[in-house]
This record gives structure tokens, sequence and C-alpha cells, in this order.
């Protein structure tokens, strides 16, 4: 399937020959640029809106309040709203003793940092910016340029609370790194692909497909991966740079008004990345969970990628209500993260350290060997690389099958991307898009197609 | 890619590098020194991917920037442990303040 | 043309960063714009296909190496804002060294012309008579091609090295694993010296190729191979080939040599392992010297 | 041919029979450095002392590096063939008669360092894992300098060794100079790695691989006949030069040695001894390597690049040489003035790999006696390693060993000291005579051979001659700084009340005189003939590989 909403579809549309719209080369891209930046937007100021909406609300049921009950309607929901207003107009202070240009540009990057990563998340089948073999890994460094934002705004408010905070985060958030690249991996090493969007695809199908339950490794592998998410994120219980009781806001001490705004934008919407990442890796994606609506869904996906135009209303259907389902996936572990922000005390800066380096970490490696020796040595033992044999039970496949169908299909697709990139797409051109159907049919075929050479010879030979 | 070709990477190699080499000449401050040593390490890094794509260096080039950034980080931590013990000691990072090795 | 712009942006990024950390008086700035000027790095490592170099440049670079660079600056700050003041001498002197540098690259590095190099390295930096002939005879040869060959290549002016003993400069042209194996109208180690001097053809240095040229050329003379020797995948894409070369397969080569040279062919498992090695002993040594002295017991 | 009978063969490769029985030794270190670690996991650092496991670790290793040189020797009679190099690991590394030779010398000299600082007690019972861990990773780093076949493994060599000895030179972290040291060192070699990384690039790009033995044959059929006018030779020139750069920083050799003397007057005496001879090992038999792999093209260019080459070593190294001395004499601390003794020394060394790069690249091609030549300079160079191992730790040890005593380096504490404690007066004695290069120590035959290879090279390029002449007025000069350390020792008498040196046979003496011994056995003994019998030997199969 063509990534439908990838950047290099729209510029093609907008580079058409011959029709009023075509505009040159650059501005296409920048065109086609903007406007994935601007859905992206959406979803990474709706969430801190919603999101940010719901913490007060959570924390309020918690502590036995209410919490907003009254800007827009019953629940308080224009909360934020009212918020982001306030915020707006309050007055952009920056301290004396502040070093002017990087307390200003701080918070930007924070909010940029955390954006970028959005860059290579998949919503849903082919609804990706970029769809990159290593998109996991491009994300994470990615996710990593948020703390130079925090350490910069420590540094240059010129207040010892901010430096605090800063350090303390600088420690943390490159301390967590390491268990949370490693608790990533421990599904990778299952799936055996980087790319987030094949990842997905493999989980397809009834429950037992998702990820965390493919072993007892990544079943832990889950809780470990939130637990160090949640502290990457720099959320309670780990909240040490901004912890408000005693380093009074920590690194946003000196910050007011929008450029404060900035840096919750940039929490919440990492919080929402981290979580749909781990729907992603742990619990299937855009996928339902129960086989034949998956089935369902995925059949409509192909039929557009098979008809001419290489999308239809359906695989557009299928896909808003994978997106829709990634997002609540991802929308239910930011409920947990709030939900445990106002259940548990934060923790020492030296027991935070202490969790990261003498737990997680050596929990990680014995998950990742133990992810590593467990189909090696089922196999030895039964025979076949996963303890219940899914085949027999007819409930579903193997993962490895599961895996080779998808790598199949992504060849198939590489392969007709090739042959179709000299020339201008074929949809666009009102012909019949011969390559997307040979896509469809090869890729049903499942059989060995190892190059664009081959997907050649299997056209011909039908 | 009209335009764009061998030369122009290399050229921002060649921009890397000589700056790292005036920063490393001129920064007193031995972490200044040593963000220089970074820019002269990622000159010749653009000039092994560029390479890595041009000509038939291929992979090669690749697998060695990336023991480079390895290589870097690593050697980072170590000046930086030392930069710490040297300002315990001296309560400055100025590197010509160090005089007590002269001769 | 998308390329050339985004490169051009990134590239003035890249150069903007770097120039500022020289000019920058503030430690905690210079680390700014050093990220900035790596960061433009990564970019241009993405433009260049090279996906896996970028993200782990963000990774490692970026996200790791400089902020234990900035977390360096923070602890041995003395002042609030540690300033470094550069004399005006200092500066014209760094000026100065900048401006040799940049002198000695431009008539080095950046004058070269690399496709011709490509061209020689290939075994087509001076081609014999005949080849050439067939080239330029070649049936269905476009206008274009003809006056390529005939502008890039010009009989060979020195008569001297017919003089060099001839069993010498085959092998340097057989030494080439692209240009040994194709067995193609190629011009044979020696094809050079069979004929006079006078009536070898080699490249004209006063003409600089393009790649597109360097390719077309290889091209007519059926060694087109190896001068597209790097086929790396246009869209990145790099990490299966990078994981096969950790162990000694090179996709961008030709599968079927490797096997058959697998001594000639470097694999990365060595470096890769011996790497951690290294890291190991430098954090025991980064940990040793952070650390304050532990007392003895009997001491206190 | 599929890609698993592919795999099946790179995986050959790596097997316990072609690279990894042959990378025993460096494997045991790595496995040491590891029980280092995970023996204080379980606290046994407490009564196990920490010397122990690199002990044993590099007596095993060095029993099988010996071991395997006997046999590499022992199976070849005569005149060695060229086919008996062979690379490891995919063709990584190098496993020839040189990576052998430097195997023994660098893991014979570990484990007198490790003895060394057992006896003298630099580092204490707490920060022993510590120490031997930097040196041990520190040496396989030199180990792979010493094998390289690759550029990637020359940086990473370079790096591997370089980063453990930074942090070895700040050891003693508490001490003023120590730290400054180490600062000054870090931030001086990391900015000549990053030269030399750039010089690599551009050698990598400019011939499309980064393997060292195709490197001239590729760059012969680059260049053209234009010289200095054609960009492309230029641009080897320039990347050559940055290379060496790091090399030359690796060496002290004279633009790049202003870290040197300050690193040793830092460091403890024990590091510096280390540093001052095996990294000066390994970085030669890395120069010699990259050298050669630019010798042997066919190119007319590329010999006369080389040629210039050659002789613009030889006068650096003629001013490195002179430098060192000239500096050394007015020097009031010992590490300080061996330290330049150590810079002038690497002048000396460095003039016979001068010698080699001209004789090889002669008007006469690449022939046979080209090549007889060029091993002789190579036999002169690893003599006078295998000399310089023995004089400069035994110089090293007897320092530490008197710091011990009387808590000073400077040469003005040290009057009278040749008459309280004899055999350490004596020891120095010898080794600083030896240093010199006077007769019947083993100083003179290592320097013999070089002058001898350089006046072969003033045939081919009279600079050759000027450079020996130089060489010999250096060594007469530096009669006079060692002598004055001598003086000092044994002619001034002891001051009232100064600290009384009391340093008892064993196990101190015992160890220095063991360490000096060798100096007069490879002065006039039989020795000298075996031993110059097996550097001919590593030398003419090292060359023989030269096309």
């Amino acid at each position: 399937m063509q990534p439908i909403l990838a950047a290099g579809t729209i510029a093609d549309f907008f580079r058409q020959p011959g029709t009023w719209y075509q505009v040159p080369d650059l501005a296409a891209t920048l065109i086609a640029a903007v406007i994935h930046a601007t859905l992206l937007i959406h979803i990474f100021a709706l969430s801190a809106f919603i999101f940010i909406w719901l913490e007060r609300k959570v924390a309020g049921r918690i502590q036995d309040r209410l919490g907003p009950t009254r800007v827009g309607g019953k629940f308080g929901w224009l909360q934020s709203l009212a918020d982001g207003i306030k915020l707006i107009q309050k007055e952009d202070l920056c301290p004396s003793a502040a070093d002017g240009m990087l307390f200003r540009v701080a918070p930007y990057i924070a909010c940029a940092a955390s954006f970028a990563a959005y860059i290579v998340l998949p919503l849903s089948d082919g609804w990706v910016a970029v769809d990159s073999d290593i998109a996991l890994f491009i994300l994470l460094g990615l996710l990593s340029l948020e703390v130079v934002a925090i350490v910069l705004a420590g540094y240059s408010s010129g207040s010892k609370w901010s430096l605090f905070g800063g350090m303390r985060e600088a420690a943390q958030m490159v301390s967590y790194e390491i268990p949370l690249a490693l608790s990533a991996l421990i599904p990778i090493v299952a799936a055996g692909t980087l790319n987030l969007s094949d990842i997905a695809r493999m989980q397809s199908g009834w429950l037992v497909n998702w990820l965390i339950f493919q072993n007892p490794f990544t079943f832990i592998a889950f809780f470990v991966y939130f637990a160090v998410a949640t502290a990457e994120c720099k959320r309670a219980p780990f909240d040490l740079a901004e912890a408000e009781s005693e380093l009074v806001g920590g690194f946003h001490t000196e910050y007011s008004g929008m450029r404060w705004s900035f840096f919750f934008m940039a929490e919440y919407a990492s919080m929402l990345l981290v979580s749909i990442v781990a729907s992603i890796l742990f619990l299937g994606g855009w996928n339902t969970g129960i086989g034949p609506i998956d089935g369902w869904l995925d059949g409509l996906r192909a039929s557009g990628a098979a008809s001419p135009a290489g999308w239809s209303f359906g695989s557009w259907f299928a896909n808003l209500i994978g997106c829709i389902i990634t997002l609540k996936k991802g929308a239910l572990l930011v409920f947990v993260q709030i939900w445990v922000r106002w259940t548990l005390p934060r923790l020492r800066i030296d027991q935070v350290m202490l969790t990261c380096f003498k737990y997680l970490l050596p929990i990680c490696c014995v998950l990742f060997l133990g992810a590593v020796a467990w189909p090696i040595v089922l196999t030895k033992a039964i025979g076949r690389p996963e303890a219940i044999d899914w085949k027999k039970a007819k409930i579903s496949k193997p993962l490895g099958e599961r895996a080779h169908e998808v790598r199949v299909r992504r060849k198939a697709e590489r392969a007709a991307d090739v042959d179709a990139k000299p020339a201008t797409p074929a949809a666009f051109r009102g012909e019949p898009k011969a390559d997307r159907g040979r896509v469809a049919s090869v890729a049903r075929e499942e059989g060995a197609v190892d190059s664009s050479r081959d997907v050649a010879q299997a056209e011909v030979s039908r | 890619m009209a335009g764009v070709d061998l030369t122009a990477y290399l050229l921002v190699g060649a921009v890397l590098f000589v700056c790292g080499i005036v920063c490393m000449a001129t920064k007193r401050n031995g972490i200044g020194v040593l963000m220089g040593v970074e820019l002269v390490l990622n000159g010749a890094n653009v000039n092994f991917v560029a390479f890595s794509r041009y000509t038939s260096l291929g992979l090669d080039g690749q697998m060695m920037s990336l023991f480079v950034i390895v290589l870097a980080a690593a050697e980072a931590a170590i000046a930086l442990a030392i930069a710490l013990n040297f300002y315990n000691n001296h309560q400055t990072i100025d590197v010509d303040r160090g005089s007590e090795l002269q001769g | 043309m998308n390329g050339a712009a985004l490169f051009w942006f990134f590239a003035a990024v890249t150069c903007a960063g770097a120039v500022a950390v020289v000019v920058s008086q503030n430690v905690v700035r210079m680390a700014v714009w050093l990220i900035v000027a790596l960061g433009g790095a990564a970019g241009l490592f993405f433009q260049l296909s090279a996906d896996f170099v970028g993200a782990t440049q963000l990774l490692i670079y970026v996200g790791g190496t400089i902020v234990l660079l900035i977390f360096g600056v923070m602890l041995t700050a003395s002042g609030p804002y540690l300033r470094i003041k550069t004399s005006p001498g200092e500066g014209f002197l760094a000026a100065g060294v900048g401006l040799l540098f940049v002198l000695v690259l431009m008539s080095t590095v950046l004058t070269i012309d690399w496709n011709a190099g490509r061209l020689k390295l290939a075994g087509l930096g001076k081609v014999s008579a005949d080849a050439y002939e067939t080239a330029l005879h070649k049936e269905g040869l476009s206008e274009s091609d003809r006056t390529l060959l005939e502008q890039a290549y010009q009989p060979s002016a020195k008569a001297d090295h017919a003089a060099e003993p001839a069993p010498k400069s085959g092998p340097a042209v057989a030494e080439n694993p692209e240009a040994a194996d194709s067995h193609g109208s190629a011009p044979k180690p020696g094809d050079v010296h069979s004929v006079p001097a006078a009536l070898a053809y080699e490249l004209n240095p006063g003409r600089r190729l393009t790649s597109a040229e360097a390719a077309r050329l290889a091209a007519l003379f059926g060694q087109e191979k190896a001068v597209v020797a790097s086929a790396m995948p246009a869209q990145g894409d790099t990490i299966r080939p990078l994981g096969l070369a950790l162990a000694g397969l090179r996709p961008d080569r030709d599968l079927n040599k490797v096997h058959a040279k697998a001594a000639t062919t470097p694999g990365y498992l060595l470096p890769f392992e011996i790497v951690s090695v290294h890291l190991l002993v430098v954090l025991i040594g980064a940990a040793y010297l952070a650390r304050t002295k532990r007392r003895r017991v009997e001491a206190s | 041919m599929n890609f698993e009978s592919i795999l099946t063969g790179v995986m050959n490769d790596a097997s316990w029979g072609r690279s990894l029985g042959l990378f025993a030794p460096e494997l045991i270190l790595c496995v040491s450095i590891v029980a280092l670690l995970l023996l204080r996991l379980v606290n046994a650092d407490r009564w196990l002392p920490s010397y122990l496991i690199p002990l044993f670790a590099s007596l095993t290793a060095l029993g099988i590096a010996v071991y395997s040189f006997f046999q590499m020797h022992g199976a070849i009679e005569g005149i060695p063939t060229p086919g008996t190099t062979q690379t490891m690991f995919t063709g990584l590394l190098a496993y020839d008669s040189l990576t052998l030779f430097l195997r023994v010398f660098l893991l014979g000299f570990l484990a007198l360092v490790v003895t060394l600082t057992m006896l003298s007690g630099i580092p204490d019972a707490e920060d022993g894992p510590d120490f031997y861990t930097l040196l041990l990773g520190s040496t396989i780093g030199m180990m792979l300098m010493s094998s390289a076949n690759h550029l990637l493994i020359l940086f990473l060599g370079i790096e591997m060794t370089s980063v453990p000895s930074y942090a070895m030179v700040g050891f003693l972290k508490g001490r003023r100079v120590s730290s400054e040291a180490a600062f000054k060192y870090v931030v001086y070699g990391a900015g000549a790695a990053g030269v030399m990384l750039y010089g690599i690039s551009l050698l990598g790009g400019l011939t499309g691989t980064l393997e060292m033995p195709v490197l001239a044959s590729r760059l012969s059929a680059l260049l053209g006949p234009g010289g200095m006018n054609d960009p492309t030779s230029r641009t080897v020139a320039l990347a050559a030069m940055m290379v060496l750069v790091g090399l030359a920083f690796k060496l002290s050799v004279f633009p790049f040695h202003f870290w040197c003397p300050d690193a040793f007057e830092g460091a403890a005496a024990e590091v510096g001894g280390y540093l001052s001879v095996a990294s000066k090992g390994a970085a030669f038999a890395l120069l010699v390597r990259f050298l050669l792999a630019f010798t042997g093209g066919t190119s007319v260019d590329l010999t006369s690049l080389n040629l210039a080459l050659g002789v613009g070593l030889g006068v650096v190294a003629a001013a490195t040489a002179t430098f060192g001395n000239l500096a050394a004499y007015s020097q009031t601390n010992v590490k300080r003035l061996l330290a330049y003794s150590t810079i002038a020394h690497a002048g000396y060394m460095l003039m016979g790999v001068a010698a080699m790069v001209v004789l090889l690249n002669g008007p006469g091609g690449v022939d046979a006696a080209a090549k007889g030549e060029a091993a002789t300079c190579i036999e002169g160079l690893l003599y006078y390693l295998a000399v310089y191992l023995f004089m400069n730790l035994g110089a090293f040890a007897i320092v530490a060993f008197i710091r011990n005593e009387i808590y000073s380096e400077e040469i003005s504490d040290y009057a009278g000291l040749g008459r309280q404690v004899p055999l350490l007066g004596a020891c120095m004695m010898i080794c600083l005579f030896s240093l010199i290069g006077l007769p019947p120590f083993g100083g003179f035959v290592g320097k013999f051979m070089i002058f001898a290879s350089l006046f072969q090279a003033g045939k081919i390029h009279m600079a050759m001659w000027v450079i020996l002449v130089i060489g010999t007025l250096n060594t007469i000069f530096s009669l006079f700084y060692y002598l004055r350390v001598l003086k000092v020792m044994f002619l001034e008498s002891r001051p009232e009340g100064a600290r009384r040196a009391r340093v008892s046979f064993m196990p101190s003496g015992a160890f220095v005189l063991l360490v000096t011994l060798p100096l007069l056995l490879l002065g006039a003994s039989p020795l000298v003939n075996s031993m110059s019998d097996a550097a001919t030997r590593v030398a003419s199969m090292l060359v023989a590989a030269v096309r």
C-alpha cells in the first residue's frame, strides 16, 4: 500500500504536468510539508489541550474534588482553552540575570524536539509522514533532543532553582534513555524490524497476536517500558526536574506565559508519543485485537490499494478507524500516567538514579537476553519458536509467518515504488494503476519475491 | 539531485574542519577546545558519508562514521572527567591558566 | 531539485552553526551552536541517504555527547555566564590560520575531479586506442555521447610511459577488484602497452566530468558497475546493508564476488566487539576520575 | 551461490582457527578487564591484590605470543616468502611477523610494568582495579595499532591507546600537576586525532577503499603525471600529512612534542615509563605499516611523492632529535629530562623509518637490493625498540623507587644517591650510558644499525647524509645532560639532613637489575646476534610483502 498521506504523494499531486494546479518542484514539496505539519500539529496541540483538562479532572476526582466544572458546559470541557487564553495574555518575562537568547529559545527547542518525533510515528496503516525503516531509532534520537532544551532553560534562567532542575533533568533523561532503548528493543527482537508500520501490521488478528503476549519477556518489558517512558517524560513520580515542593518549579521557575506553556505542550505531546509507541510496540497499534474485524479492515485497506487510484473511500475509512484506535490506546496509557502521578509520591533524585541503574537496567538486560534465547530454546525443546501452537488452535499464525507476510508486502511495495519512480505516478495520469494492482496480487501470493525483477517476472507469467 | 555533487558536501566538510581547527587554536576554555575537536570529527564524518554515497567507498564510509561517533562519545566522556578534575584542583578551566608545567 | 534545496538549507545551517561556534564568546552558546551545526550535519546525512548514521548522530552526538559537554560547562563555570574574551590580535591570527586552511583545502580537495578519479580507479584513466575507437564507432551512438567521448579523452601526450616496465602497470589496473572482474570491452591490462604510447587515450584533465557523464562514459566502455559501485538505496533504509556489512557481506558490491574474496572484504565485527571493551575501559576510567577519592577506613 | 553459503564463508573467517585463535593474547587481556570488573561486584578486591589478574593475564598472553612467534619463525628457514603474510578478521588485522614481534614486545613490557607498579605501589589497593583496567585497555589498543591492516583499525587503535592513557596520566587526581598534565594531553591528543581522521577520510575517498594493502595500487592508478600541479597528488600529500600528524603526535615528534614533557612530569613515573616505551613501539609499528602501504605502487608520481615524504620525515627526525636534546639540557626535573630524552630517541628511531622510505623509493624501484636495505632499516628500528624498552623502563623504575624514598624527582635532590644506594646508582649509570649510545651497551648497537641504514639511504638522497651528521652530533651533545645527572648522583655528596634513601635488594633492587642486565646482554654478548637475527627475519618478511 502506498502511504496515502506520505509527503511524496501529495507532492506528486501538485507536480503533475499539465494541470492548472501544477507548481514547481520545490513549491510542491513545501506545500506537502505544510499540509503534513498542519495535520500533525493538530494531534500535537489538541492532545495537550485535552490532556491538560483530563489531568485536572482526574486529579480532582482522585483528591475527592470535582475539578473544572464551569467553562464550556458541565464538565469544564473548555477549561484548557480558558487557560490558554489566560497564558497568552500574560506578560512575557525574562529575568535580568538570564541569558536572553537561550532563555527565549529553549521552549521552542523542547516543542520542536517532541513534535519532530511525530514525523516517523504511524497513526494508521500508511498514515505516516516518513515511513522509515529505522523509525523507532529516529524517534528515540529525536526524543533525546528534548533534554537539551531543559538543560538550556535551567542554565539560562540565571536562578539556582532552575539550574538544579536542569542538572537533575539532564542526569535523569540521559540515564533513562538507556533502559528506554533496551526495553523498546525487546519487542523488536521478536518482530525483527525497526519499522513501526511493519511492527503494527504484524499484530493484526486476534488479541494473542499482540506483541505483549508474544512471550513472557515482552510482557514484562511492556511494564518496564511504561515506567521508563514515564520517567523520560519527566512525569511523576520521576518529576525531579520541576519538583515544586523543593525546587519551586525546577527548570521552568522563571518562565511565564506562552513560553511556560510550550514546555507543557512538549511534555504532554511526548507523553502521547511514548504511549502511542507503546501501543504500537506492544498493544497491536491500530489493530482491534478481534480477528474478524481486523481481517475486514485489512481487506478494506487492500482493496483501496488495489484500486486504480491507489486508494478508495473504504481504505480511507479503515485507516480512519485505525487512527482512532491508535489514538485511543495512546490516550488510555496517558490516562494511566496521569493516574499514577496523582497516586504515587515523588522519588528522591538518588532513588531515581538507583532505580535506573540498579534495577531497570539489569532487568532490561535480562529481558533482552531472555527474548533472544526464548525462541531458540523453544525450538530446541518443542520444535517451534512459540509456546502455544496457534495454528493448531486455529486462532492465529505464528509471528514468523506474519512477519514474513509483512516483509513480502513491503518488498512488493518497494519494487512498485522503484518502477513507478521515473514517471509521474500513474494514479494522477488517469491510467489504470498497474503497479498497485500488481502489488496487491503479488502480496497475496506470499511467494518468494526477491527483487523488482522477480515482481516483473511474476507479472509476465500470469 | 541536480547541482549538488560530491564537491558540495566536501565543501561543508571542509568548513566544519576549518572552523574546528580555528576553534581549537583560539579558545582557551578547555571545553571550548573540545567543541572544536567535535567539529573537526564531524567534518571528517561528512566527508565519509559523502564518499560512501558518491564513490566506491560504499558502506565502508558509513561504518567508519558510525565508529567515529561512538569513539568521539568515549573521548568526550574521558575529557569531561579530566576537565572536572582539573577544575577541582585549579578552580578554572582555562587551558593557559595551568602553568605549573613549563619549561 | 528538492534535494538541492534541502541540501543548501542543511549546508547553510551546518556552516552557520560551525562559524558561530568559533565566533561565540560564551561557552554555553558555543554548545548551542554546536548542536545546530551537528544537527545540520545529521540533516546532510539523511540527504545522503545514510539514515542510520543520521539517527545515530542525533541520538549519540547531539543527545548524548553535547549534553555531556553542556553538563561539563555547567559544572565548571566559575561565573554565572562564562565569557571568553579573545583579543583582536588573536582574532586576526585565528582568521589568518582559518584562511590558510581554507586556501589549502581549496587548492586540493575541492579542485579534484572526483568523477575522473572514479574512472581512473575503474581502469578507464587511460584506454587503448582500440577500445576508444570501438566505443566511438559503436552503433547508435548519440551525438551527445560522441561529443562527450571526444571531449573527455585526448590522445596520450606522454611517450615516456612506454619505457616503463610493462608488467608493472598491468597488476595496478587488475588490482582493482571491480575492474578486474568485468571482462567486457574493457581495456585488458596488456592493451595499454601493446600499442604505441601515442595511440592510447587518457582523460582530459581540462574537462571536469559530472557524475552522470562519468557513469555514461563507464557505460560506453562497458564498465558501468565499476563507477556506480556504491549502490546505496536512494531512500535510505541502510540498516540491513549496514548489518550485513558488519559481518563482511557487502550488498553495495557484487554479492557473488564477496565469497571468493572473503579475505579482502572487510567485515566490521571485530571493531564492533572491541569498541565495547574500549567503552567499558573508558567508563571505568571516567568514573574513577569523576568520583571523589574514597578514604580508607583506617586513615580516618 | 546462495546467501547461506556466503554467510558460512564469512563466519568461517572469524572461526577459531583463522582469526580468534590467532587473536588469543588480545582476548586474554579483554577477559581480564571483564574479570577485574566482575571481581569488584563480589567484593573480591578486598582480599585479592588487584595486580594478580593483570600479571597473570600478561604472562599467559606473553607465553602464547612467544610460542607463536617461534612457531612462525621456526617454520621458515632462510628467506621468508611473501605468501606467509596472513590476515585476521576479514583482512582487518595483519598477522605477520611484525604483529608477533610487537606482541611479544608489548606483552613483555606490560608484565614488567605491572611488576613495577606492584613493587612501587603507585595505584593503592583501592584504585588498583581502575588503574589496571586502563593499563590493559590501552595495551589492547597498542596491539591493534601494531597489527592494523585497515584505516579504521588505525584510527581505532590510536583512540583505544590514547583515551585510557589520558586517564592514566591524570590518575593521581588529587595532584594539581597531574590533572593539568592530563588536561593538556587530552586536549591536544583529541585535536591530533581529529586531524588524522580528516586525512583518513580523504585517503579513503580518493582510493575508494580503507584497506591498507591496496592503497598503493589504487593510488598508482589514480595519480597522473602532473606532479604537484595535479590536485589529486596535492590531496594525497595533504591526506598523508594529516595522518602522519596524528602518528607524529603519538610519537611526540618535533612540532607535536609539546604534550610529552608536561604529561610525563605530571604523570607518575610508572605511567611515564609505560607511555614512553609502549606507545612509541606501537606507533612506530603503525607508522612502518602505513608507509609501507604507500610504497610499491607503480606510478612514478607516487614514488617521487614517497621520496619527498621520506626526506621530509628525515628532516623532521633530525629536528626532533636536536630539539629534544637541546631542551633536555636545561631541565631540573628528572622525569621532564627523561621526557625530552624520549623525544630525542623518537627522533633517532624516526631516522630509521625515513631511511626505509627513501630506500624503497629509489630510482631503482622496489627490487631485491632495495628490499634488503630497507629490511636493515626496520631491523635497526626493532633492535632499537627492544633496547629502548629496557633502558627507558630501567630509568623510570629507578626514578619511581627513589621517589618512594626521598619524595622528590628534582635532579638536585638526587645528590649523593649514587653512593647511598649503589645498586640503583650503578643501574642508572648503565641505563643512561645506553641511552647515550656508548659502546658496550645495547643502545650503541641499535643506534649504530640506524646510522648505518641512514648511510645507505644517503646514496639515494644526499639529505640523508646531512641527517646522519646531525644525528651523530646529537649523540655527542646528549652526553652532557645525561652525565649531569650522573655527576649529581655520584660526585656530589648527600647534603646534611636530606632524607636517607633505603632501597632493599629484594624485590626493588632485583627488579631494576632484571631490567638493566639485558642492556649489557644486548650490547656485548651472543644475544646481540640472535636478537638481530630475529629482527632481520621480521623485517625481511615485512618488506617481502611489498609489491
